[in-house]
């Protein structure tokens, strides 16, 4: 197709080398091979869950699953752009008790329920922002930077009120036990369902968008990208906004799931969501893993959890040991299916 | 009880032996009182023959949503908690009223409109220990025409023991102009941070004539600041405390705490009764207290042999 | 083309940093429809005036005009969207995405906002296959070689038609064939319009393609030449400002290595030795003052080989002996134990360590074999390294530095100290003097043929076929990773010959 | 000028207004008395020393890359094992007995960090998740230890390392300087550290220059847990018991902290053990300054959020040039124009 002045040798040879039995069927499953190992590890997780305990296998449990973890997978979806760009929040669970605390406070003020959601996803955005800013122009570790977020958050909401803030507003009542039935004698709630919207949008604008893409990039190598001519600043600014936003209507999703507002609601929140996204295959180094990984991590936790309620006799110290017990089982066999198939 | 009905219904999917199940969401760990809380209700209800299908939140509301969810998966037949905040029970009560299944509270309330979203309050009141420390202190220095400082060392901020207390103590003593509360600060409920506290108390204020913690643990440690600071507790500076745990008393006796109101953690007994009355749908009292004292140096030396924790 | 008005045009040029001016005052013209070639040695300041263009670094002083006016370019992305698309010198594209992605990031077909992975996937593939490349676009970048990542980013570079493409040392660890490929593609572009700068060592190369020539020496502008019009001697005269006689003595030394090739016992064999999907089965004896090159096209498997007589990677057949026992290299450590050194041709990824200091990155290796318990003193540290600083003439001859901050050829020059200074019996260097200058160049290599004199074994991969004829007594074709002949290094072997070999090579 | 250059300026700058804030509201600043040394520059020393310890180890394991959450755990475990033993003992002020426990407990901090460093370097989980598997369990095993009571201990001896002094200086800030040139000698007079920060820095060219990267981040690991260790003991001594709910809680937070203001980063490489320590005593002083002006607790976050981000502004040379480069000239500017 090419004409050129050397005398190149036939290159053809390469196309299907004979020593390289890596099948090319088997490329594309590769990346996916971490997330499949997770899925099949819960399930059996779950299998064992059902043949252990009485009612186990009720659908309400799986249910109940995406409902109770609703506000810890939104947060995590945010914490996954993050964390995909080589990033870290520590600020989400503070943005959590910041936002149930204003919206309670707000609502009990008599403010209209429109416009208090709209103030504080426009809160939880700006302080996300601002602290994407700080890190991408004054190159503050993100670590660092989160933690002062952190430490403003929940000393906003602190001294907002220290106390737990009922909420009676009828709106957010109504939200709160609107049911939605899915089967028989199984209900679930908005909440749920605004969690997976979250996941669902997540997962297209990672993969088929350019912000998504440019999130992967920036986690590859942010030098390389911004040498590109990739917008890193604007998508690291975005990203952490994105998780500010996601933190915020975690927030609301919990005033809601609780109608009510407290200053240390989420406390701790922001380890939960960062260890779900390492569980569900997300390098914390950035650039690599999906947000259904993010998911399946959240649900991997939310099931222990679940496993230690019907187990019922564990006290707080054995609690404890029992999900160190199965969290490292979890990861170990994960990395061992990974390393083999691979 | 309008569950009642439902409630052997319950529990007959839960187990099939006729015991009843009860589910209950501790608090978490967070204390030595909080650990003994859960050994009574653990052993009152195997003394009890009852079913405990135990959880701990970890100090998370979300974490006991999600039990008290479960349990009602599980159809246990009566559920018990200790909620970690006051507020937002309103939507899983609901759930459980909409089970038939019975619910209890222990230790610390729900501020739910509502009140037949749940049977029966059990516990202490805060705000009342609060009101007991400082009426021992008003006492103390009646007749007494001399300023008194005062330093507080708080709980957790933002819990509702440590809001209450506060509360209920600065009730007491506002109608005398001498005390003065000139240092407050959380302690976390720690003796380490108690002790911490403490010692930047001792530096920063010369005269302290009386240390309010609220809780035992804090206590403890500040008295160990006090003595490192080379000043007597008990006698330079009098010291008022909440719980009566073991370690506490045995300080009241030795003359270094003063006055301890008790916030006893011994529900279990009572609780089991709550539980088994409640199964059986009969009629219970909306609000139990728990039977509870305080404490001088005298009457501790009593108790202390027989105190059970 | 010269009454034409330059389409880019910098003046009075100046950046400093902390402690070096790498530019100063220089003066640069490009015009529409040229091959412009910016030459000079090691540290000249070539990538710094092509990233002060690009608005990586910020100007000192002097001032950038495109088309005629005055820019201020503040980053990759406005240099990209004022048309000038840039291969960088290191590879510096995103591993962790797939190859069509990084032909394609930042400008992915799109309908309703979605990316189009197909399509997107079909085009990289056809990019690809003008530069003569089939591979799977699909799968991560960071699945290949270097070789194949730099032809990677130049696709991506030509994809972005612009007025004005930059390439930095684009070929350094391209063999001819690719580098014939880009040669083709360049040519077209340039009779498109577009006015293109290359960097290059390859002083061929330069010839071959450029129109005209720009020389840069310690920051400072030496002239800018019409390249018919410049000899080559007078070429490297400039870039070096003194004359080059390294390279004739050379020539001699070499031919004199060629006659004195067995009779030396064999420091390592390899026995059917290989790794599934990386390397076939493989013999191969290296004898102790023997330099074996490593011949073959790219992605032919020399890395690969060379990784496992290393223990970077593990064979999964075959045996290896040492010193005629068999051992087992289970990692790199136990390599270096038997005096075995290895210097990867990936340079920024597997070789330096950016944060460190130059010092600490020459004695490294060394350092590691002793163990953390015997630090090397302070002052034999200062000694070393600045014998070395001297004899590969690293510059600048600042052993705190960081290396990050040092330009390629120089960081290359300092991986190549950090083997030498373990004094290995066997010496394993992949791509040694990729981006290396012409006076180094030749430096290096009169230094590879006195090791060797002195006893030491050389295992020499390199593309540039010249070098490896030029040193080697012994050839190792290589073709689909596949070991196919092995040629003693006698007088009548040429180019051709092993081009030959590498076309026809038996893959029975 | 230099001196403003330095990363570490301004976090000792504002360590030394806190002191000042501290030498103002405080009675005593330093005094003697009963021949040793006291007052609240003593106190906050003292009370940093389980703080540097446990930042240390966490220095080392940031410079290679990786984290230890486990360290609040560990120390809640030593704590536990050390009250645990010495309450049986017979005489709990048998200075032998007492040592050997510490040893004992110590001993066990290694194992836990050498379960970490497995994790992390042989099996390869990504080390904040294989800390948290400890970080999870290890208190739950240090309650299972202590059954969920606080254990007092009334023994001398023990007490000594946590309120004890020596040479008019206390016990635990004397160790704590121990294990800083401890650290300091063995990171820089050996070639461990020039090792660890090549890890850091790249994990795959140091295995290519011959560095066994595995079994220096288990040894990071081992170490950062039997600092943790060290620490616990300190802590439960302070208190003359053992609090496993409350020992060592969220200072993993603080330790990185302290790390992280020193002017290490979180993604490895170079460390700074002067750094460490200045960020230690500085969030420790933090701590005291508040409650010693009297912030209203629920006040006292918002306080520590505008210090924290004023440190990491401070810290950011962007945000120097931002603010302070308006009004010095640029000196390269300057050396253009004379040029
Ligand atoms: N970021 C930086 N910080 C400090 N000094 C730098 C930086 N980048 C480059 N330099 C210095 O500037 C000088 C010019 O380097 P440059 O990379 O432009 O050289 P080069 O001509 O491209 O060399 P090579 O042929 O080796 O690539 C060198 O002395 C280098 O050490
Ligand atoms: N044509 C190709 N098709 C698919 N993969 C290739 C091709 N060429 C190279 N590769 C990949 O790149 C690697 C090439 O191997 P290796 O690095 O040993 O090549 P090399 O001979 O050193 O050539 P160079 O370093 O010049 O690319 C292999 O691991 C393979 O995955
Ligand atoms: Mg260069
Ligand atoms: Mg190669």
């Amino acid at each position: 197709m090419m004409t050129t002045v050397d005398v190149t040798p036939e290159t053809g040879g390469k196309k299907g080398s004979p020593v390289n039995p890596r099948s090319r069927v088997y490329r594309p499953n590769a990346k996916y091979i971490p997330i499949l190992a997770t899925l099949a590890l819960l399930v059996i997780m779950y299998s064992a869950g059902v043949a252990n305990y009485e009612n186990f296998g009720q659908p309400s449990v799986i249910v109940n699953l995406f409902r109770d973890n609703a506000v810890l997978l939104v947060v995590t979806v945010g914490m996954t752009f993050v964390i995909l760009t080589g990033g870290i929040d520590l600020s989400v669970g503070a943005v959590i008790s910041m936002t149930t605390t204003l919206t309670a406070t707000l609502l009990q003020g008599g403010w209209p329920p429109l416009v208090v959601l709209v103030l504080v996803l426009l809160l939880g955005s700006l302080l996300g922002a601002g602290q994407g800013a700080v890190i991408h122009f004054f190159k503050v570790e993100p670590f660092i930077a989160t933690l002062a977020g952190l430490f403003l958050a929940r000393g906003i909401a602190l001294f907002i009120n220290q106390a737990s803030i009922p909420i009676r507003d009828e709106t957010w009542k109504a939200i709160s036990e609107y049911r939605i039935p899915l089967a028989d004698g199984v209900v679930t709630k908005p909440v749920a369902l605004v969690a997976i919207a979250a996941v669902l949008i997540a997962a297209a604008v990672l993969a088929w968008t350019r912000f998504g893409r440019n999130v992967y990039a920036i986690g590859g190598s942010a030098d390389s990208a911004l040498l590109m001519g990739l917008p890193v600043g604007r998508t690291r600014i975005a990203v952490y906004t994105l998780s500010g936003f996601c933190a915020a209507l975690g927030g609301v999703l919990f005033s809601i799931n609780s109608t009510s507002g407290w200053a240390l609601q989420g406390n701790g929140l922001e380890l939960d969501a960062i260890a779900a996204c390492v569980i569900g295959g997300v390098l914390l180094t950035g650039g690599s893993g999906y947000v259904f990984g993010a998911l399946l991590g959240v649900l991997v936790t939310g099931l222990i959890q679940t496993i230690i309620i019907f187990q019922g006799d564990l006290n707080a110290a054995w609690t404890r040991i029992i999900v160190g017990v199965l969290l490292f089982a979890f990861i170990v066999l994960q990395r061992l299916v990974t390393r083999k198939v691979k | 009880g309008c569950g009642g009905s439902d409630g052997g219904d319950g529990g007959s999917g839960g187990n099939d032996d006729g015991k009843i199940t009860l589910g209950f969401s501790q608090v978490g760990a967070e204390s030595g009182w909080r650990t003994a809380n859960t050994k009574s209700i653990q052993e009152s209800a195997a003394k009890a023959g009852i079913d405990l299908q135990f959880s701990d939140a970890q100090g998370k509301q979300e974490n006991q949503i999600t039990a008290i969810r479960n349990f009602i998966t599980q159809k246990v037949d009566v559920i018990a908690f200790s909620p970690v905040v006051t507020s937002g029970w309103d939507a899983v009560l609901q759930e459980a009223k909409d089970a038939g299944i019975p619910v209890i509270l222990t230790d610390r309330a729900v501020d739910s409109q509502d009140k037949s979203l749940y049977k029966s309050f059990i516990g202490s009141d805060f705000i009342v220990e609060g009101q007991k420390a400082g009426d021992w202190l008003v006492k103390e220095y009646e007749g007494k025409n001399e300023p008194v400082n005062i330093v507080e060392l708080q709980g957790t901020t933002g819990s509702a023991p440590a809001l209450d207390r506060q509360k209920g103590f600065q009730e007491k003593i506002a109608g005398n102009p001498n005390f003065k509360i000139v240092k407050s600060q959380t302690g976390d409920f720690k003796r380490a941070d108690g002790k911490t506290v403490m010692e930047t108390f001792l530096q920063s204020t010369p005269d302290i004539d009386v240390l309010y913690a609220h809780n035992d643990d804090m206590g403890l440690g500040a008295i160990e600041a006090i003595e490192a600071a080379g000043k007597k507790p008990g006698t330079d500076i009098k010291i008022i405390t909440v719980d009566a745990v073991k370690d506490g008393m045995t300080a009241l006796s030795q003359g270094k705490i003063n006055f301890i109101v008790e916030c006893s953690p011994l529900l279990g007994p009572q609780l089991m009764d709550l539980v088994k009355k409640a199964d059986a749908g009969e009629e219970i009292p909306a609000r139990v207290l728990t039977e509870e004292t305080t404490f001088t140096q005298e009457q501790a030396k009593e108790a202390l042999p027989t105190r059970q924790y | 083309m010269g009454e034409q008005s330059p389409v880019l045009e910098m003046t009075g040029i100046r950046k400093v940093f902390p402690g070096v001016v790498a530019l100063d005052g220089v003066d640069f013209r490009l015009f529409p429809g040229e091959i412009h070639a910016l030459m000079g040695e090691n540290g000249a300041g070539k990538s710094t005036l092509i990233k002060v263009l690009t608005g990586v670094y910020t100007i000192d002083g002097g001032e950038v005009r495109l088309g005629g006016e005055v820019v201020h370019i503040n980053g990759p992305l406005q240099a990209q969207q004022a048309g000038i698309s840039t291969v960088y010198q290191e590879v510096n594209l995103c591993t962790n995405l797939s190859v069509a992605e990084n032909i394609f990031i930042g400008r992915e077909p799109r309908k309703f906002g979605r990316i189009q992975w197909g399509l997107m996937r079909k085009r990289a593939s056809e990019l690809l296959a003008r530069l003569d490349l089939d591979i799977d676009v699909s799968a991560p970048l960071n699945t290949y070689s270097l070789a194949i990542q730099q032809m990677v980013a130049i696709a991506r570079a030509v994809d972005i038609s612009a007025r004005v493409l930059i390439l930095d040392e684009p070929t350094s660890s391209l063999d001819a064939s690719e580098v014939a490929q880009l040669f083709a593609v360049m040519r077209r572009l340039k009779e498109d319009g577009t006015a293109i700068l290359f960097v290059s060592h390859f002083l061929d190369q330069i010839y071959e393609v450029s129109d005209r020539l720009t020389v840069l020496r310690n920051g400072q502008l030496i002239g800018e030449f019409k390249t018919e019009e410049l000899p080559q001697v007078r070429l490297v005269e400039k870039m070096i400002g003194k004359e080059l006689a390294a390279l004739e003595s050379l020539e001699d030394k070499a031919q004199r290595n060629r006659e004195r090739t067995a009779g030396a016992e064999p420091i390592l064999e390899a026995r059917e030795l290989g790794r599934t999907g990386a390397i076939a089965p493989f013999n191969l004896t290296i004898n102790a003052g023997e330099v074996v090159g490593l011949a073959g096209l790219l992605g032919s498997g020399r890395t690969e080989l060379a990784r496992l007589l290393f223990g970077a990677d593990k064979p999964d057949s075959g045996e290896l002996l040492f010193e005629g026992k068999a051992t087992n290299l289970r990692d790199p450590q136990v390599a270096m134990k038997r005096g075995i050194a290895f210097s990867s041709e990936n340079r920024r990824t597997e070789g330096i360590i950016g944060e460190l200091s130059v010092r600490e990155n020459i004695i490294l290796a060394l350092q590691a074999s002793r163990g953390w318990t015997r630090p090397i003193p302070r002052r034999k540290q200062d000694e070393i390294v600045d014998k070395y600083i001297k004899a590969l003439q690293i510059r600048p001859a600042d052993p705190e530095r960081q290396v990050r901050n040092l330009s390629g050829g120089n960081q290359q020059k300092v991986l190549l100290a950090r083997w030498l200074i373990t004094e290995p019996r066997l010496l394993i260097i992949d791509e040694p003097t990729r981006g290396i200058d012409v006076g180094a160049k030749a430096e290096i290599q009169k230094l590879v043929a006195e090791l060797s004199d002195g006893g030491m074994a050389v295992l020499f991969v390199s593309a540039e076929l010249e070098e490896v004829l030029r040193l080697s007594h012994k050839i190792e074709v290589l073709r689909d990773r596949r070991l196919v002949e092995e040629l003693e290094n006698t007088p009548d072997v040429d180019a051709d010959r092993i081009m030959q070999t590498i076309a026809s090579g038996a893959t029975s | 000028m230099t001196i403003l250059k330095n990363r570490l300026f301004w976090p000792a700058a504002i360590l030394v207004v806190l002191l000042v804030i501290n030498a103002f509201t405080s009675n005593q600043f330093v005094t003697v008395r009963d021949g040793h040394l006291f007052g609240s520059l003593i106190d906050i020393l003292r009370g940093s020393a389980p703080l540097v310890l446990v930042a240390l180890g966490m220095t080392l394991v940031i410079a290679t890359g990786g984290i230890d959450l486990s360290v609040g755990s560990v120390m809640a475990i030593s704590g536990a094992v050390a009250c645990l033993l010495i309450s049986d003992l017979g005489n709990q002020n048998s200075v032998g007995s007492v040592l050997l426990i510490m040893l004992v407990a110590i001993g066990v901090s290694l194992l836990a960090g050498l379960w970490n460093g497995t994790l992390v370097a042989i099996i390869g989980i990504q080390p904040i998740i294989a800390t948290l598997i400890l970080m999870v369990a290890g208190r739950g095993i240090a309650q299972l230890i202590t059954d969920g009571q606080i254990i007092n201990v009334q023994s001398g001896p023990y007490a000594t390392i946590a309120t004890g002094f020596f040479l008019a200086l206390p016990v635990a800030f004397l160790i704590a300087v121990a294990a800083v040139v401890l650290i300091t000698l063995l990171t820089r007079r050996t070639a461990l550290g020039l090792l660890l920060e090549s890890v850091g820095g790249s994990p795959t060219a140091s295995r290519l220059a011959g560095i066994r990267a595995k079994r220096i981040t288990v040894m990071v690991y081992v170490v950062s847990g039997g600092f943790a260790g060290l620490a616990g003991l300190i802590y439960s001594a302070n208190i003359k018991s053992a609090d496993s709910i409350a020992a060592g809680n969220l200072i993993e937070l603080d330790a990185i902290l302290a790390v992280v203001i020193g002017g290490t980063a979180l993604i490895g490489g170079r460390f700074s053990i002067a750094g460490t320590v200045l960020g230690a005593v500085l969030i420790q002083a933090l701590g005291v300054t508040v409650v010693a002006i009297g912030v209203p607790s629920d006040a006292t976050l918002l306080f520590k959020a505008v210090v924290v981000v004023a440190l990491c502004l401070s810290q950011s040379p962007e945000f120097r040039a931002k603010v302070f480069g308006r009004f010095k000239p640029k000196p390269v500017v300057r050396a253009e124009a004379t040029a």
